[in-house]
């Protein structure tokens, strides 16, 4: 047991790993299902000493159907429990897409309030692990374009922790997407309070700057802000915003930082076609173009499916975040 | 071999015979009223519909023995999980009329708040979940609520009504695989009416019986007379006590057959012949149940004449009660979609108020379909 | 038999009735699968038919299952068919996702283009038909965010006609939105030529104009031009351009009316965040935003699932249309 | 009554004996070579992929007899939809290793042109469908080839792999519903090596067999010593010859084991009992077979020590072969995602190509996992 005052510097996995200790430690409603993270911990090890710790009941290795942990995650949810899903790789959450879509996100409304669904799906999500077609996606946007879902995508370990705590708490359900490639690189420090937790729909400033705003989340940004110091010994001062939540949207954030810098870039992964950052761009377009000096550029994959031996080129680094950068400065 | 077919009454392709249930005299008369409550409502709901007075219906006409019967055997504390065409349960579980024409008319006394089209009801209060259109999505659900029970040690059951389209769903397979590896205290009841929408149940899939399917996940399978309501109730009795005793989920088929449309906006006579429906029409569930509450002496056609007298006028008043209603607010529109509205449906809503009636054109505008 | 030349007035839903049977009569690989589509004609009677003039091996009554409806176009059309297959409302096409996103989009890519996947995926989109939660909604931002997919959503007889028999001639997997409430209500002269075809990627200026440019697809369409049409009283010149094909996009054409007038709304019937709508905005903010005089602003469905009795509060209508056009003019 | 467990050896838990298939020498001889191939290109794989000259390997170890037993049973006209442990299923339909290997390093022979995982394998002119990760989604595509090979008229059959986790997928239940309805010449063959990466089969379902599930559909479900290749080809060649022939699907179940890790990410200490490895180590397909062979005469050992070496040569021979090959241009990227590349590509390419060499470091940079 940790103090409950002070930090600890910890890897995001452990982070995550130990928001979950903490919240099913706190709640016997909360319960973990999945693909193999009972037994096996997880085939990324995030669920590790789960089982142990609370038996067989509370941490539950299902069959192989997405769809199923999802609708079963959903009547537990409506009889009370507070379920935390786990789809091993967000691009196997399609099976499930049905059970998201049409009922997890609608269920509150549609019933007037009398269900909820209290559902958290942890997914691993992002490219950079040599993982090819179906095991790099990001597939956010399709969850932001659904009314009644959450949509969190943190990129530290202290916002790791605090959002999924957040999450588990809350009651919406929320899709929360783990930048699995940095699940062990990027360390940092999280408060040992078991109550500390980060309020969703808040961004976070990565790195205050006044010359360009660059916006992103989840493992992007630690390219953004990579960019960012490579600019500041060429003399620009990036502001890199990290969303954190993209449903809902710090939306103060956003335009306070784009109106005092007057250039955008916004930054992801994703496909470029209809995705998040296309979103940001255009609620920016809508709500301050006139504060606006220059286009406001994406920065994204390409709109091709996600390769395998090209993943380094087909994965924006942090010189295609300047190149985005010089344009909006240069225009 | 495939599954037996089982019923108390004996007639109608039934290869097994089962006992009398023991119930008592209230118990039996309560079945059929309630069987006679569910055609009133399903009745009225048409005629409201085909006078325009509400945008679609859809009726069960065929099918009160299969929901009188089952619902019957559960306790209060016990779940349903719904399709949508379960309105006798709803009866059962206490809900009364007024509640679901509320939702049928879309007003503000709707528990879904006019958002859904009719007879889409939750009833959060009676344990009946609130109903979608997504084909299959509430077995998954079902099997959920009987995991969740389990894992705060109620002892309670869920049970879940499918259609015969619904075996062929994914969550067919997922509910039903998930609650056998977990012996989830869970059961599942097939309305097989033998029709979904145009497709006979022989084009949706190759087994012989729905029952059949249940060996796949491990559980008992049950094919029960759906008109019979006495052996609907026993054989759901059954299934809902194994289940609560810990002796996992079963399958249960109601073999029955949707007498009317699948919906106010559906024309059976473009694919299924005349012939089959006075076929089964011959086998109208409630009339198989008065004749034999007449034989047995437990009513006599004037209490019958009655029971039927009071259920229409409590159709007709329950719909007139809802139709002076007033509509759901324009506020409810932006709320519920999560627990707290954010900033951007906030702007949303203050958009619409900005409007004012400006638009009023817009909105009274007729639609086309 | 029609005549090869001239047109005839018909429906939106008679002109994809027609184009069905063309292409049906024109090539043998071409088959009909879905729920209901057989027998009974498709709810909608789209299919009409075809059953009695193809016969039961090419006009399938599929069980209901849309994954297996999409799986099984899919296999055929790897064997070389040329499935149409149908979604009975849009609404239920997410049963179908995983083969949708998974499969069919990514299987020319992932084998070097040695599978191809002709699939056309018709399917019945939008409001206004009293539909609530389930019968109503516009998903088609989830297809365009999907690279590998095509996205059609025709307007008017002659192009529902013309692009369903260009994507059924096509090679690409092709997600086909037909805007079902005006199936019976938009008639239009169509041509008689079974050759006649509309060319995938181009959008039509359905409304020429110098003020203000209007972008939308489908259903909405009709409304703006009714738009278009109130403005004109008050002496405001709307150009509406019908995007008819979302993916491939009409670049050129965008752009051309766009930096033409200066002042963009773009409508549709879908929820805002993540919509196509988002799309158009930012390509234009980060394409050509000196040319913009104003705000590009969306006119959506609200964020919320479909509503029932307040329908018609939900839906945009001319007259919201008119206030965005408003605020782009004097902005 | 669970399904009965069908072999020709006779060992192993088999509770029906099969005589053994006519098949000449040569047949057999093949059979023999192709276990062995396949053993030694996974032993390979698995080395390339320690040596980090690759970056992900499946092995297939203990489920050779099952692949090659079943593979030997089609025409070639006939169609494979893969699951991505087929390497084996490869090898019969006649692709060579270093088209294989190719895949494996992801370089410009590849027929994916480097665009997927190792071990996702593309061999049109072989009639071997495209591999996807997604679990499942294989089984759906078979039935719809199927379902066109009766439209064409062609007496072709499709033939299925999946796994025993793959059961409780969604596709697994839509393939198997629409081949029953359809009678489409299709045979579904599950490869149950008991483990779904951690999982147990016993957790993946509550069915005694898998395949019982066949009778959901309205087909036959056979069970197999999956690790006799001789009953494998007999059982396959038996359900293939009836799809060809319009008797419809087959349901096989090919008991078996998985003897190596679920991949080369995966530890199996983690999740299962040495002591169950070594049980199975004793019932090694290879090992049976060549017992078998010996006992018959068909082989000496020297014979067979042979077909080992020459097998071992050839994996490392073209293990060299397809290191030498370079990697995918850049350009190949933005090919095939469509039939003609769309505006909004080529613009993407432009961008990419206007880069030049500057954004080097960013694509030498090490990944992390
Ligand atoms: C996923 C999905 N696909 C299609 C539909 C359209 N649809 C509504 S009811 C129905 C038939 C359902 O048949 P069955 O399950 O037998 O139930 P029944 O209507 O006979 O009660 C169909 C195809 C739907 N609601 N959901
Ligand atoms: C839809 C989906 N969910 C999860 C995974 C991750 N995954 C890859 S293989 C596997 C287990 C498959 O087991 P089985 O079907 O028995 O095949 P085997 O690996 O034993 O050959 C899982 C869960 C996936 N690839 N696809
Ligand atoms: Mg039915
Ligand atoms: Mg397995």
């Amino acid at each position: 047991m940790t103090a409950n005052t002070g930090t600890t510097v910890m890897t995001l996995l452990q982070a995550l790993n130990l928001a979950l200790m903490e919240e099913m430690e706190r709640n016997k409603d909360v319960v973990v299902l999945g693909e193999d993270v009972a037994r096996n911990g997880g085939v990324f090890r995030t669920t590790e000493g789960l089982m142990a710790k609370f038996g067989e009941a509370r941490v539950i290795d299902t069959p192989l159907a997405e769809s199923g942990i999802i609708g079963a995650a959903i009547g537990m949810a409506m009889y009370g429990l507070r379920p935390v899903a786990e789809i091993q790789f967000s691009d196997f959450i399609f099976p499930a897409m049905d059970q998201i879509v049409s009922e997890m996100a609608k269920l509150r409304y549609r019933s007037g309030g009398e269900f909820t669904c209290p559902v958290v799906v942890r997914t691993p999500s992002g490219g950079g692990i040599r993982g090819g077609h179906y095991h790099s996606q990001s597939p956010e946007a399709y969850f932001c374009h659904t009314p009644g879902l959450m949509v969190l995508a943190p990129s530290t370990p202290e916002d790791a922790k605090g959002l999924l705590k957040s999450a588990i708490r809350g009651n919406d359900p929320v899709i929360f997407f783990e930048p699995k490639r940095i699940y062990r690189t990027v360390k940092g420090e999280v408060p040992n309070d078991p109550d500390f937790t980060v309020p969703i729909g808040k961004a976070r400033i990565a790195r205050a700057g006044k010359d360009v705003t660059v916006i992103s989340w989840g493992a992007m940004v630690h390219t953004c802000l990579e960019a960012a110091e490579k600019a500041a010994r060429n003399g620009v001062d990036i502001e890199v915003v990290d969303l954190r939540s993209l449903v809902p949207l710090d939306e103060e954030a956003v335009l306070n930082s784009a109106k005092k810098t007057g250039r955008v870039v916004v930054a992801s992964e994703a496909t470029r076609t209809c995705g998040f950052a296309s979103e940001i761009s255009a609620f920016l377009a809508e709500e301050i173009i006139e504060y606006l000096e220059a286009p406001i550029v994406r920065v994204t994959g390409y709109d091709t499916p996600f390769p395998y031996a090209l993943e380094h080129v087909y994965m924006p680094g942090p010189n295609r975040v300047l190149d985005a950068v010089q344009r909006v400065m240069t225009f | 071999m495939p599954a037996e077919l089982l019923g108390v009454f004996g007639t109608g392709g039934v290869t097994k015979k089962l006992p009398v249930p023991e119930l008592g005299r209230d118990e039996l008369l309560q079945l059929h009223r309630n069987m006679v409550r569910t055609r009133k409502l399903d009745e009225r709901g048409m005629k409201l519909q085909r006078q325009g007075r509400i945008g679609f219906y859809v009726p069960s006409f065929g099918e009160e023995a299969a929901q009188i019967g089952s619902a019957a055997a559960l306790k209060k504390n016990d779940w349903v999980s719904p399709s949508y065409r379960q309105q006798g349960v709803a009866l059962v579980r206490g809900v009364n009329a007024t509640e679901m024409l509320d939702n049928c008319f879309g007003n503000s006394g709707d528990a879904a708040k006019g958002r859904q089209m009719p007879v889409h009801y939750t009833f959060r209060s009676h344990n009946f979940i609130s109903i979608g259109s997504p084909i299959g999505t509430q077995i998954a659900h079902a099997t959920g609520v009987a995991m969740a029970m389990r894992i705060r040690g109620d002892a309670n059951v869920c049970l879940t009504y499918l259609g015969d389209g619904a075996t062929s769903s994914n969550d067919f397979h997922t509910g039903l695989n998930f609650a056998g590896v977990f012996k989830s205290p869970c059961v599942f009841v097939c309305i097989n009416n033998q029709y979904a929408i145009s497709l006979n149940v022989a084009g949706q899939s190759g087994s012989t019986t729905i029952a059949d399917k249940a060996r796949a996940y491990g559980m008992p399978g049950v094919r029960v007379d759906g008109n019979d309501v006495l052996a609907v109730y026993a054989t759901t009795l059954a299934a809902v006590e194994a289940a609560r005793q810990g002796d996992g989920p079963t399958l249960l088929e109601l073999f029955s057959f949707r007498m009317g449309p699948h919906s106010s906006s559906d024309d059976p006579s473009r694919y299924r012949p005349k012939v089959e429906e006075d076929e089964w029409r011959a086998k109208d569930p409630i009339q198989r149940f008065e004749k034999w509450l007449l034989e047995n002496k437990h009513m006599t056609a004037a209490d019958m004449a009655a029971v039927h007298e009071q259920a229409e006028t409590e159709m007709a008043e329950a719909a007139k009660l809802s139709e002076t209603k007033e509509a759901p607010s324009k506020d409810s529109l932006f709320e519920d979609v999560y627990a707290a509205m954010p900033a951007s449906l906030k702007r949303q809503q203050a958009a619409l108020h900005a409007e004012g009636d400006a638009h009023a054109q817009d909105r009274n505008a007729a639609f086309p379909l």
